[in-house]
């Protein structure tokens, strides 16, 4: 339920606020990044920071992503949280090993004496010639490893509770930021104000078929369940926000009450959060479900750079509606809108490059 | 006298450069028409190291670069038109629009790939050179970086390697003192220079003025020679200066991120002013001359922008084309 | 079909057949990483390699997995191809971008003018301690990425023939080797053999159950079918051999012969090849499926080092069996055996530590 | 005169060692049991270095490690029952079996973990380092590493970072010329000072005799003076040798991937004759009191392993324990 008197910020600004309160109630954590304190401080959202809290708190960063997470894993074994950044997900590819092989098992391979309370955000990447190396979203592979937590908030409050569950998390949390969503505008409660990691929220109540999404193929699921309520097809729509842990109990109720299941993901779909929500779902409800079950993401190639072959890359809210008459045997089909502006940018806000 | 670019090794300098700035100077004008869809990162201000280092290539040897690479790709001698129709999106661009401005390539000319991962091309130019050695070719293979590539670690493992199999490298390092918008001192300890630390890893190196484009081609033949001869992997590194935003086609300084009179400083060693005092008294050189090339090159660039803007989009069912060979 | 004229080797000297054999054929190839040329040589898999072909063709490399991985990526755009290889695939972690981010991209992103053949050898180990760091499989995430292919063979005429196509394949191959299966024996064919990627292989006929499975968790299910045949059950056992890309043919006649399936991975559950599996069958072969699919792999935690811990930590052909029992429903189960030497071992040939 | 360890500092470095090499000892004659289920990297030959630089660190300093640590974590004070009873996989163990040899630790005394992966806990450490400096923390942190180690472009980063943020951080380097079998000069240029590589990266530096515990600890004991008033970063390189194999408890030198003159050169510098040698003239110190140490710590060592072979296992329904915190 928002909280229609709290006041409305973008998600980049609730990301800022919810660092800010943060910061306020743990007099040790730190937040930095390449770009903490620079003119654009990372989309707007560490503005401010650094005067407030000064150079020891919130500081820029070589571009050295593998010792700089692992540094963040030393200090919170020092009792010092952290949220670091990353302007693109790509970039942390970098960091694989610290992430890995230390943050995800310290707690775990020390039989659990200290753990990594770190949070670090990836930021995604779409359109405007974000090409193959700007684009991914790899959050499947932070699922599929034991001991990391990972969340994909879609909207200003969740963005901002999600990140304080996060950073007083006592594990390691992958954050990831969808670019086109942080002018997503809601009501943001202030001050201390957190949102439970693992749990899925049910946007939308309806019958007919459970779509499961998460980032910004969460507003397309909502978009496609106005589309397809004027052809009285009832949706509940899940947003996931934690794709690791997953809430499977939401999952699961919604898939018995409708017997039918279209996952979708922001990522490539071999070996996807989709693919395991399909196969829990074919393991667990086989009996319940309607008709077979199915998932929508990215196409499995990477993201070229061209606007032209942009074009329809990502499920749209059109695609969805369309998947799901096809599920029900219905004959109707949307037409993918032109829309009122480019396919490639979220919005008028959006002024390229990144 | 004859037209378009110039033989005599000198005024050819110049004339790369001025191409090169013109090139980027159309890029910047035209971008905000939203047709080039594609994050850029221009290289003006930085031509001298760009053309001084790519002229003391053979077309021959090897060469990969950065997210910044338009000049390296022009200077190496890549293909204007298919660049542009690269920003452009389009199928006749130099990677068949699935790369854009941070994924150039011209094999015709070696220049093998740039790509926009800070310092992942660098073990690549690392092995390309291996790749040559073993196969007994006589090429070089340049590696052109940036001050921020000096921080990833796979810089320091990749210099190392080839340190320890003597391969045929050079390090190109344009320092223009920042990554983004972060300072070096706030990235590397202060004082620290570069070409003393890459000694200190093993290879030979120097440090120079990167916007004199006489003294980088010099310097930098000299040290394609000795690597060719067996002499080792080399870094120089370059001072130069970026002068508009680290991506995009704007100014920036109205951010303060860099000292007024930094910038000033700089942009009075524009390197192609500082090589145009150079040429005063060469014969072949006047204002005349320098008004020649300027329209012969805003004839070339018009074209090749009529070509990229003309060029077909790559058909959308050759989208998930290239994915394996 | 083993061609049983041919000379039995083991999988080690299988992989070290192939190499040369490559090394023969191609007077460019190069062979590299850290102990190739050492006494040991990569558990004797490049024996004799560096004094027949030279330290130029053959040569140990510093600690430095991400620069190692970029050089073999420039090598082969030089026309110089390369089998390199890691003792560990957990040290892998550190190339991840280089892999990612150039190797499976470099073909697409430039347009398909330049492909990247290179192998990378990874050995997967278990037991003996290996622990949280040490025995990590993590062929999910590889089979996520388009532009990968991902191979992980099971028997000695597999790896050779394998890792020759792999070699000769114009795109990156991940080459994954479970150290327990390098002393299976088998008949391997003699000079350039060639075992196609992306096919599966159908070890076992059977018309009740399909099971899938990859490396070291091919013999266990063999062992398995072997069993519930005593039941009277009979089961299409198939090794995926490749598991990018997927030989989905191959797995979809089965099942719809069969109409069940227990997809096995030796990895973790969550977002893995055994869920992209179960997520096909369900989406494509719904109206087939007699019961439930089911998966069965690594339990949802780091292997921890000790003896104890490790005891039935993986799927075993009795716990393999007792889950297809379970899908038939049927009243029998198998106890895991003792065996009769200790579970963290392959064999008296593993003489501890790795 | 009291029994156990020495209050004297020269005797207890001379204690500390053979203590650590009587452990060592006793693991590799009962490794081939088979009770001690996991890699084990012994540090036989290497105790001078191991106790003399954790001799000069307080119990409140930290201290990270590598898959060779067994003397850091015994020479820092780490429980030796403890740290058994983990080579045994047992509940007991410091980390509760989880983790064996490879992944010590114990927080009463600082020592807050080693790790497998070569380099992983070298960021570590410099976190460590700058949680104690925002905490106002007058702590040192000790990372221990090998000469491979420096091959991990993590370690440059690293290095980097704890100058830029001038970080209270000693980096402790054994180079015992080998990783595993390989020895340096193939990984590494030929004739590079690991500490001059170091200086050229910022750090403060300086390469000694691992094998002379006195000096060690006199260095060390300055550098960390130093370090902890303020001074940033340092890394100190200690020459020493690996008597075993790389990992398991036979020697080896029957493989010749050493030269024996190199060997035996090493082992006649064992660094307990070593000091013992330098011990002569000493009142407290007699082949008498040697013989007692041998057979007290013989005693607990004989102790510690019957701790950890009657320990419990861990219970198999605690398997999936400590994912998550
Ligand atoms: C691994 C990685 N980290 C961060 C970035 C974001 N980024 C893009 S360009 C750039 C600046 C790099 O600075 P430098 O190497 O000096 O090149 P310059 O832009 O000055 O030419 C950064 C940090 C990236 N592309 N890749
Ligand atoms: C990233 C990584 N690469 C390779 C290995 C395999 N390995 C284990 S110990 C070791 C030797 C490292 O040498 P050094 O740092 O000198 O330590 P030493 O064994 O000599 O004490 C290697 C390469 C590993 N554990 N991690
Ligand atoms: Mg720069
Ligand atoms: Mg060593």
């Amino acid at each position: 339920m928002p909280d229609t008197s709290a006041p409305q910020l973008t998600f980049v600004d609730a990301v800022r606020d919810g660092i800010d309160v943060a910061m306020q109630l743990d007099p040790h954590m730190v937040c930095y990044g390449l770009g903490a304190d620079d003119p654009k401080r990372i989309f707007g959202s560490m503005s401010g920071l650094a005067e407030k809290y000064g150079n020891t708190r919130v500081f820029d960063a070589p571009t050295s992503e593998a010792a700089m997470t692992g540094i963040a894993i030393g200090a919170a074994l020092r009792g010092v949280r952290s949220v670091t950044v990353h302007q693109r997900l790509d970039f942390f590819l970098l960091a694989m090993d610290q992430l890995i092989n230390n943050a995800a098992k310290w707690h775990f391979m020390f039989g659990g004496q200290r753990s990594v309370p770190i949070v670090i955000r990836l930021i995604l990447g779409r359109g405007w010639g974000q090409g193959p190396t700007h684009s991914q979203s790899l959050h499947s592979w932070f699922a599929h490893v034991p001991g990391l937590k990972v969340v994909m908030p879609t909207n200003a409050a969740d963005a901002k509770g999600l990140l304080m569950s996060a950073i007083f998390d006592p594990n390691p949390v992958v954050f990831m930021e969808h670019r086109w969503l942080h002018q997503a505008v809601s009501n943001v409660p202030v001050g201390d104000y957190r949102v439970p990691l693992g749990r899925a929220h049910v946007l939308r109540q309806g019958g007919d078929i459970t779509l499961t999404a998460m980032s910004f193929l969460v507003p397309e699921a909502l978009r496609a369940a106005t589309m397809l309520e004027g052809l009285g097809i009832k949706c509940d729509v899940i947003d996931l926000c934690t794709v690791r842990p997953l809430d499977w109990e939401t999952v699961s109720k919604s898939i018995l009450k409708t017997g039918r299941l279209l996952a979708l993901d922001s990522g490539w779909l071999t070996c996807s959060v989709a693919s395991e929500i399909v196969a829990l779902a074919c393991e667990r409800h086989f009996r319940s479900l309607r008709c077979a079950p199915r998932r929508a993401g990215m196409p499995d190639h990477p993201e070229p750079t061209s606007f032209e072959l942009t074009k329809g890359l990502h499920p749209s809210a059109e695609s969805i509606a369309n998947d799901v008459c096809d599920m029900l045997e219905l004959p109707q089909r949307f037409e993918i809108a032109a829309g009122s502006g480019p396919h490639d940018v979220p919005g008028a806000w959006f002024k390229g490059p990144f | 006298m004859t037209a378009g670019r110039p033989n005599d090794p000198s005024l050819k300098l110049l004339y790369d450069m001025l191409r090169i700035r013109m090139v980027e100077e159309a890029i910047a004008r035209e971008y905000p028409k939203g047709e080039m869809r594609c994050p850029v990162h221009l290289s003006i201000g930085q031509e001298g190291a760009a053309v001084g280092i790519a002229s003391a290539l053979e077309t021959t040897d090897l060469a990969v670069s950065t997210h910044r690479a338009h000049a390296h790709y022009l200077a190496k001698g890549g293909d204007l038109k298919r660049f542009l129709a690269e920003l452009f999106g389009k199928d006749a661009g130099c990677s068949r629009g699935r790369g854009g401005s941070m994924h150039l390539i011209d094999l015709s000319v070696g220049f093998e790939g740039s790509t926009a991962i800070v310092g992942s091309t660098l073990p690549v130019g690392v092995g390309l050179a291996m790749g040559s050695k073993i196969r007994g070719e006589k090429t070089v293979t340049c590696i052109f970086l940036g001050d921020g590539a000096i921080e990833e670690g796979v810089f320091y493992e990749s210099a190392n390697f080839a340190v320890v199999r003597n391969l045929p490298v050079l390090f190109a390092c344009e320092n223009n003192s920042y990554s983004v918008y972060s300072p070096i001192n706030v990235r590397q300890p202060k004082g620290r220079k570069i070409h003393e630390l890459v000694r200190a890893i093993g290879l030979k190196t120097s440090s120079h003025d990167g916007n004199d484009v006489g003294g980088v081609t010099a310097v930098t033949r000299a040290a394609v020679a000795e690597i060719r001869a067996g002499g080792g992997p080399m870094l120089l590194e370059f001072a130069t200066y970026r002068w508009l935003e680290h991506c995009g086609p704007y100014p920036d300084d109205n951010l303060g991120y860099r000292p007024e009179a930094e910038v000033a400083a700089w942009k009075a060693r524009d390197p192609i002013v500082v090589a145009s005092a150079q040429l005063a008294d060469h014969p072949g050189f006047s204002a005349d001359v320098m008004a020649r090339w300027r329209s012969e090159i805003e004839a070339e660039v018009d074209a090749a922008f009529a070509f990229a803007r003309a060029a077909a989009w790559p058909a959308q069912t050759t989208r998930a084309d290239f994915v394996y060979a």
